[in-house]
């Protein structure tokens, strides 16, 4: 697959884009992990990254987060310049990462990994109210409000990792594999959740490898490959393209 | 290769050669570095390679010491080199079993706990050799040395420093080129997955921490006839553990040069520099240390290692004793 | 303590820094060079730096009280080069060495017998002299060294005079028990101290080993207290003389004597306890009060008023010490009329036999003080004050005994 | 005929050897709990530790000898002042070699302070044994035959007031949930928004304020100097290892165990044995539990 121009991706013509990556780079003590990350998240939209292992994905994610500090390249919010805001001002700013891997704080229990979801300001004053809405949307935590993190299923531990995550009041959700290592049930409740909250109003950050499912619900896609994006389109464009479906669909 | 050879006789030559180009008070100094650099190379074993801090290695320098003391004097040999070398075999020995002995259960210990469980069996070590009444470490013991005719004692332990500290050496050399050395090695990169892949730790662990025990208690054995008379407190000392630790770092942990480079500038900087200092040269070592992390975070070597250099021996990579 | 000798004890070291550069400085034709280590720093400082303060003061005073010293019809000026040994053995060597090597014939000693021994060694191969008061190991002084002297008799004969003293009470104790560091000189002297008691028909009840650092005795008065014995003798540091005498105070634990070698005398003793040290005996191997007196300095008590109106770190019997071994120096090169002769200088120092400001200057055969001569004197603080109760010919004061129980003391 | 009541000489001596053993338990916890945090939480083994307790033995005995502040009132200034120090020091200094470098980098950053500071404290207050005296440091209450000093019985009221204090402030304020969420999962913290060197100045600082305040509260129980800073340290390291990592109940526990441990060695083995027993019951619990006997307060993750 040829490399996307950057201008193909266009970032000024999105006037809807409420976050852009404009040509990221990252190495990891001079092993490259990202050369050229370029793509647009539209305001309201479910945008998925896909890519193979070692793409780049994560990398690029945590620079949108501000946990890790690019080596080349901008990040706009808004048409701001963050590029250089550590991870817990992002959050204030209303992104959240919801990081690969769950992380969630094992000898904490379920209600106090939801309160430290809601350390930034934006949204220490809907705290009780967030924390309803948390566990309205999964019951399973609300019965589990005072058991320890690390006690839980993986499964329940990705609910918590999103519920910690919505805490933080965000406009922008950023998921990084949420359906790694867990069951077809689970998984789909997941997905059907990110359908929700996207309904809610929240922009959502997509990053699977997953990526059939990803795809039936992304209204755009960006392709990662060896650290730079290759291919964008609609989910459904992409889904349907013989490249992508040979790289990750089995080639049907 | 012969290269290799011709430096190295080089550098043997230098060796033999140089005391008869320094006044005494240099030839201790050059002494007390072949000892000290010779210490930081038998605690790197564990300590680089292996990724296994000790914190404790002082241990092994009074195990010796009193061993090979206790030795001689039981069996009444006579002062001279062969009681010198009895000695400072017994005391290598010795050394050698006590490890080998606790090297099992010490070594399932990882990180911060074994360098903890090190220190602690320093400290145990070092109560009982002053308190139990049998090992005299309280009043201190006596080791003679019987001098060949017309050598003075800082030139003749200037000889048996530098044999040992060669030694020490080509020992490493040879730990770190074997398979044996890229056991240790795959230790410290990841000891769970070294394991599964079929890597014996456990008997790489406990032959390791024996090497470097036996290194040490040689060391520590000729440090105390070097001395004469010592108590408990003249060889059971955290800072002999503390240095050997320090001068790996600042050298480069893990390399064969990084403790003998790191040895030298801080020897260079404490005895000669920083030694006439009087009130100030604890303030100054301190100054130089934090000085040397904040700059050379790979230590000297990492400084002229270059970036391969610092991908495979960086603190990083040796940092698991949190 | 109140303010003003808070703010002067604390501020006495920085005082003091920049004269340590100066002594080294002034070097003229006709010198004297003294030289060695002193612990400043590590385990050994307290101790080490009193003997330090006391070879300043001494060279101090020779250089600007008396102009130098006349030697052979010269004024020769002293000059001294010490350095930290950090207490370390291995450093102390290696500094020592060094001086050897420029040249340096008169060396004064560390403090602790771990230093003194290795660095003695390498002076007396070197065929140099050393004067030291801070080494009492028995060892020292018996392998056979001719260039080694020390102000006090070796440990194990340190205990001479005090067990002479008790023989002077009335009413006579019966019973002792000792508490001692676990170190080689506190160890040695309170062996040889209980062996001699023994003899002289004293029952030593229990000797009871302690730590180097200890934080907590409790336990050790609770088997005073469970012994009761007449006379408890402690051989300990300073710190931990404090600490048994505090929390003897607060458990209320009373003996008819407490005989403390190293703590009753020093300013932070009487800091901590206040009034509770009075009616502590300790050791002293001088005391300003001695009627003593010699051709430098003048008396015991002019050497104090020196040192206080020129030092104003709190003075011990360790700068006299210190500053004795540089007058046991000088005496013996006036002897001999040169100060390079070490020969000459090393059999003067064997064969003297000369009243000081110290005390009577004579060491045995062997280098270590005379231990009747040069042993030490035993003090009893008495309201506030350290007064001289043994040696009865020095005595400035009677024994109090049976000392009053603690809560009576005033 | 012996009354029944009363109890023999035997069982009074274990009964006093007990008391002792737990207040001197009391004091050792005191002065290991800030240790205990920043080991817990940020994986630092501070060898400044020391330092700080000794440093406020000096400072609670400039604020009694100039100003007749008493000791125990003088750990609240002391606490507070040494909470700020603690702050720029992790962040000016240690937070910048572990950055640079890495996290063992940072024992060698604690080791070079800790001699340098070590060498001004003895420039500045001279290497001479130091007490703070104030009026009630001679009294004693007594049952029966049992003794036990004031001091010290007011050092053990004041640690257990101190590690409730903690053990408060971690499980019950945001502040607290911060500093443990931070220490177990310092990515995610960051995530949710937390200020993770912020928060870890804070810790660091929070451990120092500990530290030096018990330093306070040591300076009258016992004599110091700038050369029993390593005592601290190394005791410190004992009692949270016994006790586990983090916890205020790990540090009172193994402060307890410590002391009752070093007493009853004291008492029946002799006081010079006590050193040789407190590591090998150190290295034996390494071997059997490393974990502690709490555990780790900020989970497995460290």
């Amino acid at each position: 697959m040829a490399p996307v121009k950057t201008e193909m991706v266009g970032v000024e013509m999105s006037m809807d884009a409420v976050l852009v990556a404009d040509s990221l780079r990252y190495a990891y003590r001079g092993v490259p992990a990202a050369t050229d990350i370029s793509f647009t998240l539209a305001q309201g939209s479910i945008t998925a990254l896909i890519g193979a292992n070692g793409a780049g994905k994560t990398t690029s994610v945590k620079m949108l987060a501000g946990a890790l500090l690019p080596d080349g390249g901008r990040i706009l919010y808004d048409g701001n310049d963050v590029t250089r805001l550590p991870a817990h001002e992002v959050v204030e700013l209303g992104v959240t990462l919801v990081p690969e891997g769950r992380l969630v704080f094992p000898a904490l229990t379920v209600r106090e990994n939801l309160q430290i979801g809601a350390t930034a300001r934006r949204a220490s004053a809907d705290l009780d109210r967030n924390m309803e809405r948390t566990f309205d949307l999964f019951p399973r935590l609300a019965e589990r409000r005072d058991q320890y993190a690390g006690t839980m299923s993986g499964g329940e531990q990705q609910m918590l990792a999103i519920g910690r995550g919505l805490m933080a009041n965000p406009r922008v959700l950023i998921l990084d594999e949420p359906s790694l290592g867990l069951s077809p049930k689970i998984v789909a409740q997941i997905f059907a959740l990110v359908k929700r909250l996207n309904g809610e109003g929240i922009s959502i950050l997509l990053v699977e490898q997953n990526v059939n499912q990803a795809l039936a619900i992304a209204q755009f896609a960006f392709v990662l490959e060896k650290g730079r994006v290759v291919k964008s389109g609609s989910g459904a464009a992409l889904m349907k393209d013989p490249a992508v479906r040979e790289a990750f669909l089995g080639g049907l | 290769m012969t290269m290799r050879i011709f430096l190295l006789l080089g550098t043997l030559i230098v060796i033999v050669l140089l005391p008869q180009f320094l006044a005494p008070f240099h030839i201790r100094v050059v002494q007390l570095f072949f000892f000290t650099a010779a210490l930081a190379l038998a605690w790197n074993v564990m300590g680089g390679l292996a990724g296994y801090w000790s914190f404790g290695h002082t241990v092994f320098i009074g195990m010796g010491a009193f061993a090979a003391a206790h030795f001689v004097a039981k069996l009444g040999l006579p002062a001279g080199p062969l009681q010198m070398i009895a000695g400072i075999v017994f005391g290598a020995l010795f050394c050698g079993i006590v490890a080998a002995i606790i090297a099992y259960p010490i070594l399932r210990l990882r990180g911060i706990y074994f360098a903890i469980a090190m220190l602690g069996i320093g400290q145990v070590a070092a109560e009982l050799a002053n308190n139990v009444g049998w090992f005299q470490g309280d009043v201190g013991l006596f080791l003679e040395t019987a001098l060949p005719d017309g050598v003075e004692p800082e030139r003749f332990f200037y000889y048996v420093f530098a044999g040992l500290f060669l030694f020490t050496w080509m020992v490493s050399l040879v730990v770190m080129r074997s398979r044996f050395g890229y056991g240790l090695l795959a230790i410290r990169e990841d000891e769970d997955t070294a394991k599964m892949l079929g890597v014996p730790t456990e008997q790489i662990k406990a032959f390791g921490f024996t090497i470097s025990a036996v290194l040490v208690g040689m060391l520590g054995a000729t440090y105390a006839y070097s001395l004469g008379y010592f108590t408990a407190s003249s060889v059971f000392r955290i800072d002999f553990s503390l240095n050997m630790i320090i001068y790996c770092l600042i050298g480069g942990i893990g390399t064969l040069a990084g403790p003998v480079v790191g040895a030298a500038l801080m020897l260079l900087l404490t005895q000669i520099i920083l030694g006439q200092l009087l009130e100030l040269h604890l303030l100054a070592t301190g100054l130089v240390v934090i000085l040397i992390v904040l700059t050379l975070p790979n230590g000297v070597m990492g400084l002229v290692g270059g970036e391969a250099f610092r991908r495979r021996f960086s603190m990083r990579a040796g940092g698991k004793a949190r | 303590m109140d303010r003003r000798s808070f703010l002067k004890a604390t501020g006495s070291s920085v005082v003091l820094a920049p004269a340590v550069f100066s002594s080294q400085a002034n070097a003229q034709d006709a010198t004297i060079q003294f030289a060695g280590s002193v612990p400043m720093t590590g385990a050994a400082s307290e101790t080490g730096l009193n003997v330090k303060f006391g070879y300043d003061c001494a060279v101090k005073f020779i250089n600007e009280k008396m102009g130098g010293v006349d030697i052979g019809g010269k004024k020769h000026r002293v000059t001294l080069n010490l350095f930290d040994d950090a207490s370390d053995p291995a450093r102390a060597t290696s500094l020592i060495q060094k001086q050897v090597d420029e040249g340096v014939n008169f060396f004064l000693g560390s403090f602790g017998s771990n230093i003194v021994l290795p660095t003695c060694a390498i002076t007396e191969a070197a065929g140099r002299i050393m004067v030291q008061a801070g080494g009492g190991s028995d060892l020292i002084f018996t392998q056979g060294r001719r260039r080694v002297f020390g102000l006090f008799p070796r440990a194990s004969r340190q205990f001479a005079s005090t067990a002479a003293m008790f023989k002077t009470l009335n009413p006579q104790p019966q019973t002792v028990m000792f508490i001692y560091t676990n170190d080689a000189f506190s160890k040695v002297s309170a062996e040889g101290a209980s062996k001699e008691l023994e003899a002289a028909g004293y029952k030593v009840l229990n000797s009871i080993a302690l730590p180097a650092q200890v934080s907590d005795v409790t336990d050790a008065l609770g088997t005073v207290r469970a012994a009761n014995p007449d006379i408890l003798v402690c051989s300990t540091h300073d710190a931990t003389s404090i600490l048994i005498a505090r929390q003897m105070v607060a458990t209320n634990t009373n003996v008819k004597m407490l005989y403390q070698t190293l703590g009753p005398q020093t300013a932070a003793y009487v800091e901590a306890l206040g009034k509770y040290a009075n009616g502590v005996v300790g050791a002293s191997y001088w005391d300003e009060n001695a009627k003593y007196k010699g051709s430098i300095f003048g008396s015991a008590k002019d050497f104090a008023e020196y040192y206080r109106a020129n030092f104003n770190r709190p003075l011990t019997y360790h700068m006299a010490s210190g500053a004795g071994c540089i007058v046991a120096y000088v005496e013996a090169m006036k002897k001999v009329g040169n100060v390079t002769d070490r020969n000459a200088i090393r059999d003067a120092l064997a064969g003297l036999d000369l009243e000081t400001f110290y005390g009577r200057i004579k060491f045995t055969s062997q280098g270590d003080g005379d231990p009747v001569l040069l042993g030490p004197m035993v003090v009893q603080r008495q309201k506030g004050d350290l007064a001289v109760v043994y040696p009865t010919e020095a005595a400035t004061a009677p024994t109090l005994y049976p000392a009053l129980p603690w809560q009576d003391r005033t | 005929m012996r009354d029944p009541h009363f109890p023999d000489r035997q069982a009074m001596l274990i009964i006093q050897t007990a008391l002792n053993g737990l207040v001197l338990g009391g004091v050792y916890s005191l002065a290991a709990v800030g240790f205990s945090l920043i080991f817990g939480a940020l994986g630092i083994v501070n060898l400044t530790h020391g330092i700080f307790v000794i440093c406020g033995a000096y400072a609670a005995m400039v604020l009694f000898h100039v100003f007749g502040i008493d000791p125990f009132l003088a750990t609240v200034p002391v606490a507070i002042a040494f909470f700020f120090i603690g702050y720029a020091y992790q962040r000016g200094l240690i937070q910048v070699a572990i950055s640079r470098a890495s996290l063992v980098a940072s024992l060698l950053v604690t080791f070079g302070v800790a001699l340098i500071m070590r060498n001004l404290l003895q420039l500045v207050f001279s290497p001479d044994v130091r007490t703070i005296t104030p009026s009630y440091s001679f009294s004693s209450l007594t049952f029966g035959s049992l003794r036990i000093d004031i001091v010290r019985l007011i050092a053990v009221l004041v640690s257990i007031v101190f590690l409730l204090l903690m053990a408060l402030v971690l499980s019950k304020t945001a502040f607290g949930r911060r500093i443990r969420a931070t220490a177990q999962q310092p990515l995610a913290a960051n995530l949710s928004g937390v200020n993770v060197p912020h928060v870890l100045g804070q810790t660091f600082g929070l451990g120092a304020a500990f530290a030096a305040a018990s330093g306070a509260v040591l300076g009258i129980v016992q004599p110091f100097s700038p050369s029993s800073e390593d005592f601290w340290t190394l005791n410190a390291f004992i009692v949270v290892v016994l006790g586990g990592v983090g916890s205020p109940s790990g540090a009172l526990l193994g402060g307890i165990l410590l002391g009752l441990i070093s007493s009853f060695t004291a008492q029946f083995i002799g006081p010079s044995y006590t050193n040789a027993v407190m590591f090998l019951v150190l290295v034996i619990m390494l071997l059997i539990r490393p974990q502690g006997l709490l555990g780790s307060a900020f989970g497995e993750s460290r």
